[in-house]
């Protein structure tokens, strides 16, 4: 992977406490771009926290964060999806009653301020249809391109997440456990998927699958109680002793 | 400085009308999910009983303080069966409908069953006149409207948090089915919640019955001030509830005693400054994004 | 999550609700709605007929706030009731053709409803429904108190209905039907416009879904204003056809009686479904008027008993259970015609 | 019958029509309402009776209407029974802006409207035309009454409470002049909210100034609460009055007696007042089950004196009707030594002040009043040409 | 202790289980393996009686239970650990866990609980969703073992758990089933399931493809996963 020398998304002393508890504390987070950066840490660390921070879903107690140079502390979703970051949900976030097409259509219009023209057609979205079926293919749902969400079974919705990522064409990718609750077959052609994806873009993912984060990942974040553990290449961090006590475990080491 | 003292007690004792109607409100909610919008017509149903008690069985408010709630009560078990029952799956707009309706259809019964006029009510004596505390001369029925319904709103706090019932009653709102599957009967609390919920502004509804006209409509703006409180206060927040209907009720006073012109409006205007600086309430739980 | 009115209503049938398009039954439908507006002051009494098709617009309005944006609110007598005012203060005070004057409302309805939206999209689902309440009372309040303008409980009296001096217009209902028919009829078709743009489609995706909406780079707050100064707008077109129908304007029109009567005109049609309301404003309209001449009395007993019925056996109201049964009936057609293997669900192909 | 030619009469489509337009389930029912309309049918049948065969008319109709207090809908109404059912004249409508809404329909279609129940002075004043008359009372009448009496028995120092719009404005206005006028001082006067159900700050304030008597112009709902609140507010045992602008005989029923006992204030009619209207009083309780309000007795005799101009006028061309009824003097059941003043249409008579009895006084149900004096006509209402009409 | 014949199951007009049969001993752990949408989900929800269009028999404890309402159910003691975790938000961790009744003395107490899961012990007062879907997950499983089930459903237990807390959610497994509780697992995670099950189901598009003992299991699992993935 090629990671140019710019910086993509940098946090710093980033906090979060809510009534009292420190959920992200003090995190120093920069990631390159192009790179691919795994943010793992056992359950309640603070990723999606800190995900929810990086999008704008919560605001920060202190700290500051910039992408691509420009300070986005404090911004709105929208103004942050704007900026070229998107992001996927841990916990899967469709609209049930549109069709994945209209979903799609849905997120490539959102870039152009189509979205004002209230007296024109809707018709007018079919010019994105090109894109659409590619993104639908993409992500293997071009089969089902016009049922409605609310139908498709939850592997199915999680590809539909990706295609909304996707669609968005954002400079960084925030991907919180792409593949949780995935079958095998899946998992591992989610993987490939984002590796295509990856190429050209940043991409931070949290991921509790070593597997998933082994093969993606160029760097990886420990997060323990709010704070980074440990930071680096996956090879050397999955040997830290104290990833291991804190986060692996003996058992499986995948 | 008197003057202020005497406007204080008055809009406290106003404010307990609406305090303790915005606790059954917030019950309701909190339980059922449900806005009640009949809750003004059920502050008049225990206005109205109460006067009809008096005036058939001669029954005196210390004991329609008691046997009001308890027939609202029932009365409340009555509606959740019939009516709001069958919808509490659903998007609360929908119970927020239903019980519009049925608050036209209870005024409605209620103005030809006893007409339009009102009611007359007789207080007992021991609550009439004035006393006197270190200067201030405060009407006897407003502080004793002020100092029952605080004890009444204490009282249902603690059962809200602190007991098992109260922890029950939050779980089989919140996910009906998970409770039901970890063993907890739901059908059984549902019901007298509401019922509670019911009693509460009917309790309202006998302290208002010495102190104002005792007419079919007298809940259909009282309604739309409750919706006032409870924004202010933070739906679903019980101390919320209480607190924001003492705001509304000093609000009021200072504000008919100042500007009596804005009264009404001032209420709005907060609860407008609220939603702008604080649009989960004052008590209210911030909703959070996942 | 979902702020979705429309519970009862399948996935399916949901998403046919906001399917645009020009099939054939839509012409027959429009060609025959035309019809029946064209001859309703024929069939009953003209400033009734008025009524009617103003109630209508008055919840296809609505239905644009509570079937396509999720949104229930229960303060629009404030627009309705504010640009009715307004209509016939410029129709007193200026003497212009009463079409301006109806537009000059609807623009103010549109002004008022803007810091009204801001406030209230800030809030969602039931508490907005609390919100815009209070704040209609409000600008009831303030009509009540600022008689010198709206001559408080007395209303507005005298309202003139200019019409480029055409007598028949200006004097006799069934005429004046005609003139502002048109009105009305270009506001519905607005609001179809509107619910069937790029923008009805994000409005709908807020409805289904707020935070994805906003991480797809939506200002959700920006869409959910437009679309309440957009209904508001369309209220106002309605309500100052009314006020010029009427002849003066009552306070009553800023009560939230109204915004509650046009709730259950658009719930008794089809919440959703845009054309119910026409329906529902037929229904209501004209049993209001029966009961009002009949001995019967206690027409709040009816319609709250209507309510109730409505909300609890026919959630879909009249419009929504055609279509369902439509739907249904199409659907086994053509269900019937497909092969077995499509009909696995999970089945990724 | 009927028919023009016939019986040697004019009758649109043969037949004589009279509408009751009224509040039929809201705050107004129980004053005027349906029972209202029972009035006008013993009116008509008293006409029927008084006349047999030589009635001009003996189609007679009596037609009602429900305005639910929505001037919107009493307007839709009074065009629908003009052109629709034929109506020749409305009766009653109470509300001043459904009324006024009437009036103007009136004068549109040339059709008679007598208002009964109505208080605003704008029917005979700014808003007054040919064809509309008010019948019963007005606000300068109530205010006039009342401030002028009690002033002069001694409650010289006033506070006066109003309800915010314009019929309180309008009494806060009449009863300050009838105050000044007979020698008291008006020391403050209080705007409310309407409708209000808490007088306590309000009531505070005008207690402040040691008046001798406070004076509401709260009407219905909100005088019962404000009495209720009076009432507790130790005012009265500080020896502060209260004296009421509006109070018709429904309010007192619902506060009780003991509530409002010695409050006085003016009424047009009270059933009790003589053997005359205790007798028809007797008939009204025969239909109705209970005791008539002024507003009942009103569309009575307005529907009765309708009929008798009609009987005279051999017609129902409202111009015909209206020319008989303007200047005619009248004496019945309702108006004693009346008249039709030609000059606004506003019909005086003698009013009453009333005393509200003390529960050991009351004899009988509905015996609530004792009338402590008579007004005579000329004083009670406003001199004409007060209030600027012109037809 | 339960023993399933031939349960259908349908949503609206669509059939999800097209006649389940499976049965869990005492003191057994079986799991239920399937790709996503295979139906593992609705048959649990059949099972614990929230999904009322079934036809089929269930037996629990030598009693039929077809037609019982869940939270008799419960009652009777079957726990269910709901795949989205359910925790409720209105209620603090510790409220959370002293919710549910207890249906037999093998309960487990607070102290038990909070030493077998610490993160829970320091949120103890916190609102219950403000825990992360990982602590709430710990959360689910906490509150069914206060309950002292006999028989435990668990939906995918393991989904979203850090590799140290699912090691530790394995010894717990084996731990109450050595008290003679019955375990009813569904997995996607097949490693952890061969660590825990003495046997499994293999459920595919509705219907119980093959039942394997963990030996079996183990030998084929590479086939087992393509099997899965396909
Ligand atoms: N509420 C529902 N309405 C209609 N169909 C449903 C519903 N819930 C589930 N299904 C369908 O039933 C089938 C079985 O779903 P179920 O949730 O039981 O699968 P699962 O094996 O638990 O999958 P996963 O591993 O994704 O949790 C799927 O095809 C699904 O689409
Ligand atoms: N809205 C909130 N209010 C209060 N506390 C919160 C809130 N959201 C998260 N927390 C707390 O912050 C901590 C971090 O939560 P977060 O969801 O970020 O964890 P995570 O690392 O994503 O864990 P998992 O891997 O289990 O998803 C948790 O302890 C949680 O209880
Ligand atoms: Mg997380
Ligand atoms: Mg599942």
């Amino acid at each position: 992977m090629t990671t140019s020398g710019r910086v993509a998304l940098r946090t710093q002393a980033l906090t979060k406490v809510f009534r009292g508890f420190r959920a992200v504390d003090a995190v120093d987070l920069e990631v390159r771009e192009g790179g691919v950066h795994a943010l793992v840490g056992p359950n309640g660390a603070g990723k999606t926290t800190l995900f929810n921070l990086l999008t704008g879903f919560v605001s920060p107690t202190s700290g500051t964060i910039t992408v691509f140079g420009e300070d986005v502390t404090g911004k709105r979703p929208e103004q942050v999806a704007r900026r070229g970051v998107a992001r996927s949900f841990q916990i899967t976030s469709l609209f049930e009653n549109l069709t994945s097409r209209e979903q799609v259509e849905l997120a490539l219009q959102g870039r152009t301020g189509q979205g004002f023209r209230f007296w024109r057609t809707e018709k007018l979205l079919g010019r994105h249809r090109a894109r659409v079926d590619e993104l639908l293919a993409e992500v293997g749902l071009m089969p089902l391109a016009d049922k409605p969400a609310g139908l498709l079974a939850y592997g199915q919705k999680r590809a539909l997440e990706l295609a909304l990522v996707l669609a968005l064409d954002p400079r960084v990718m925030l991907l919180d456990e792409p593949t949780a609750g995935m079958g095998i077959e899946d998992v591992d052609r989610t993987i490939e998927l984002v590796r295509r994806i990856a190429a050209g873009r940043t991409v931070v993912f949290v991921d509790h699958n070593m597997h998933v984060v082994g093969s993606l990942a160029d760097r990886v974040t420990v997060l323990q109680q709010g704070k980074v553990l440990v930071e680096g290449p996956y090879a050397e961090v999955r040997g830290d002793e104290r990833v291991i006590t804190a986060y692996l475990g003996e058992a499986d080491h995948a | 400085m008197n003057a202020v003292l005497q406007y204080a007690v008055q809009g406290l004792a106003a404010g307990s009308f609406y305090a303790l109607a915005a606790l059954g409100l917030a019950v309701i909610f909190g339980v059922l999910g449900v806005v009640n919008f009949a809750h003004g017509a059920f502050y008049m149903l225990g206005a109205v009983a109460t006067a009809v008690l008096l005036d058939t069985l001669g029954l005196t408010l210390w004991w329609s303080l008691l046997v009001v709630p308890a027939l609202m009560f029932v009365f409340g078990v009555v509606v959740e069966r019939l009516l709001v029952r069958w919808l509490l799956r659903l998007d609360p707009l929908y119970n927020f409908l239903l019980t519009f309706g049925l608050t036209l259809v209870l005024v409605e019964l209620v103005k030809q069953k006893y007409g339009v006029s009102g009611l007359p009510y007789q207080p007992p004596a021991i609550l009439q006149g004035r006393v006197d505390l270190a200067g201030v001369v405060l009407p006897r029925y407003q502080l004793f409207v002020f100092l029952f319904s605080v004890t009444i709103c204490v009282l249902v706090w603690l059962l809200m948090t602190r007991t098992r019932i109260g922890m029950i009653v939050r779980a089989s709102t919140e996910k009906p089915e998970l409770a039901r599957a970890l063993g907890i009967n739901v059908g059984r609390w549902v019901t007298p919640v509401f019922g509670f919920g019911v009693a509460l502004a009917g309790l309202a509804g006998v302290l208002a019955a010495p102190f104002r006209a005792i007419t079919a409509d007298m809940g259909n703006n009282f309604v739309i001030i409750l919706f006032a409180v409870v924004v202010i206060g933070g739906l679903g927040s019980i101390v919320g509830a209480v607190a924001a209907g003492f705001l509304v009720g000093l609000v009021e006073a200072f504000g008919q005693a100042y500007a009596p012109t804005f009264a009404q409006i001032l209420i709005f205007v907060l609860m407008a400054l609220i939603i702008l600086v604080r649009p989960a309430g004052l008590f209210g739980r911030e909703e959070a994004a996942t | 999550m979902t702020q979705s009115v429309m519970p009862e209503t399948s996935v399916t049938e949901a998403h046919a609700a906001i399917a645009g398009g020009g099939s054939r039954p839509r012409w027959i439908l429009l060609t025959a709605g035309l019809v029946a507006a064209l001859a309703l002051p024929w069939l009953v009494y003209p400033p009734v007929a008025m009524d009617i098709v103003a109630m209508a617009l008055f919840a296809i309005a609505l239905d644009i706030l509570l079937g396509y944006t999720g949104l229930l609110s229960f303060g629009h007598a404030a627009f309705w009731g504010g640009s009715a005012y307004v209509t016939g203060l410029i129709a007193t005070h200026y003497g212009v053709p009463f079409p301006v004057a109806v537009v000059g409302g609807a623009i103010f309805a549109m002004v008022l409803a803007l810091p009204v939206a801001y406030l209230s999209v800030r809030r969602s689902g039931i508490y907005f429904a609390m919100v815009t309440l209070a704040f209609g009372q409000m600008v009831y309040f303030v009509g009540y108190q600022w008689s010198d303008l709206t001559g408080g409980e007395n209303g507005l009296q005298g309202v003139p209905r200019h019409f480029f001096g055409i007598e028949l217009v200006e004097t006799e209902s069934f005429y004046f039907y005609y003139a502002a028919l048109p009105i009305l009829l270009l506001g519905m078709w607005a609001a179809w416009r509107i619910v069937h743009s790029p923008f009805g489609r994000v409005l709908v995706a807020i409805r289904d879904n707020t935070p994805r909406a906003r991480a797809l780079g939506y200002d959700v707050e920006k869409y959910k204003v437009i679309a309440f100064v957009l209904s508001a707008g369309l209220t106002g077109l309605a309500g100052g056809v009314f006020a010029i129908s009427h002849g003066f304007v009552a306070l009553t029109e800023l009560e939230w009686t109204t915004s509650g009567e046009v709730v259950l005109i658009t719930l008794l049609g089809g919440i959703g479904t845009l054309w119910g309301g026409i329906l529902g404003a037929f229904l209501v309209v004209l049993l209001a008027d029966y009961l009002a001449s009949s001995s019967l009395g206690g027409i709040d007993l009816i319609t709250g008993t209507v309510f109730i019925l409505v909300v609890l056996l026919f959630r879909r109201g009249i419009w929504g259970t055609v279509r369902h049964q439509w739907l249904t009936w199409s659907q086994r057609r053509t269900s019937s015609r497909r092969t077995p293997v499509d009909a696995d669900p999970a089945g990724h192909g | 019958g009927g028919g023009p030619g016939s019986s040697g009469g004019d009758f649109t489509g043969g037949k004589l029509v009279l509408a009751v337009l009224n509040d039929q389930t809201g705050v107004y029912k129980d004053a005027s309402g349906p029972n209202s309309v029972k009035a006008v049918k013993m009116a008509v049948a008293d006409y029927k009776k008084k006349y047999g065969g030589a009635a001009v008319v003996d189609d007679i109709e009596v037609t009602s209407a429900d305005h639910q207090n929505k001037p919107d809908v009493a307007n839709t109404k009074a065009q629908e029974l003009y052109e629709r059912k034929g109506a020749d004249v409305i009766l009653d409508v109470p509300t001043s802006s459904a009324a006024l809404a009437v009036a103007t329909q009136a004068k549109n279609h040339h059709k008679v409207f007598i208002d009964v129940s109505a208080a605003t002075t704008e029917l005979t004043g700014a808003h007054c035309n040919k064809y509309t008359f008010q019948w019963a009372y007005d606000t300068y009448m109530l205010a006039n009454g009342t401030g002028t009496t009690v002033t002069k028995d001694g409650d010289k120092n006033w506070q006066l409470i109003y309800p915010d719009y314009a019929f309180g404005q309008d009494m806060t206005a009449s009863f300050t002049k009838a105050i000044k006028a007979a020698g008291g001082t008006v020391q403050g006067s209080i705007a409310t909210p309407f409708p209000n159900d808490n007088f306590t700050t309000f009531l505070t304030k005008a207690g402040s100034t040691d008046p001798d008597v406070i004076g509401t112009m709260q009407a219905g709902g909100d005088l019962d609460n404000l009495v209720k609140q009076y009432n507790q507010s130790g005012l009265k045992e500080k020896g502060v009055h209260l004296a009421v602008g509006l109070m018709v005989i429904n309010d007192i029923h619902a506060l009780g007696v003991d509530q409002v006992a010695g409050t006085t204030f003016t009424d047009p009619w009270y059933w009790n007042f003589d053997q005359q209207s205790r007798a028809w009083a007797d008939r009204f309780r025969q239909e109705t089950g209970i005791r008539p309000s002024f507003e009942q007795a009103g569309n009575y005799s307005a529907a009765l004196q309708y009929l008798e101009a009609v009987q005279s006028a051999k017609t129902d061309k409202a111009d015909a009707v209206v020319h008989q009824l303007e200047g005619k003097k009248i004496n019945d059941v309702f108006l004693r030594n009346g008249e039709v003043r030609a000059q606004d249409h506003l019909v005086v008579h003698d009013a009453y002040l009333a005393r509200v009895k003390k529960p050991s006084q009351v004899k009988e149900p509905w015996d609530y009043e004792d009338i402590v004096t008579t007004i005579p006509a000329a004083k009670a209402f406003p001199p004409a040409g007060q209030f600027a009409c012109s037809m | 202790m339960l023993e399933v014949t031939d349960l259908k199951a349908w949503y609206g007009e669509a059939q999800a289980l097209h006649g389940v049969t499976v049965s869990v001993e005492k003191g057994e752990v079986v799991t239920l393996v399937g790709r996503n949408g295979a139906g593992k989900t609705t048959l649990v929800r059949c099972l614990i009686g929230l999904h009322r269009q079934v036809s089929g028999a269930v037996s629990f404890l030598g009693r039929d239970v077809t037609g019982v309402p869940a939270h008799r159910r419960a009652r009777a003691g079957m726990g269910w650990v709901q795949d989205d975790r359910g925790i409720y938000a209105s209620l603090s961790v510790e409220e959370n866990l002293l919710l549910p009744p207890r249906v037999s003395d093998r309960a487990w107490t607070l102290e038990q609980v909070y030493e077998a899961f610490p993160e829970l012990a320091v949120r103890r007062k916190a609102p219950g969703t403000t825990l992360s879907g990982g602590e709430q997950q710990m959360l689910a499983i906490a509150r069914v073992l206060r309950t002292g089930a006999r028989l435990l459903l668990m939906d995918e237990p393991s989904e979203g758990l850090a590799p140290v807390v699912v090691a530790r959610i394995g010894a717990i497994i084996a731990e109450i089933k050595a008290t003679g509780v019955g375990v009813l697992l569904i997995e996607q995670n097949v490693k952890f399931a061969a660590t825990v099950a003495d046997r499994h189901y293999l459920l595919s598009q509705g219907r119980i493809a093959t039942a394997l003992d963990n030996s079996e299991f183990r030998r084929r699992e590479g086939e087992l996963l393509e099997h899965l993935g396909i």
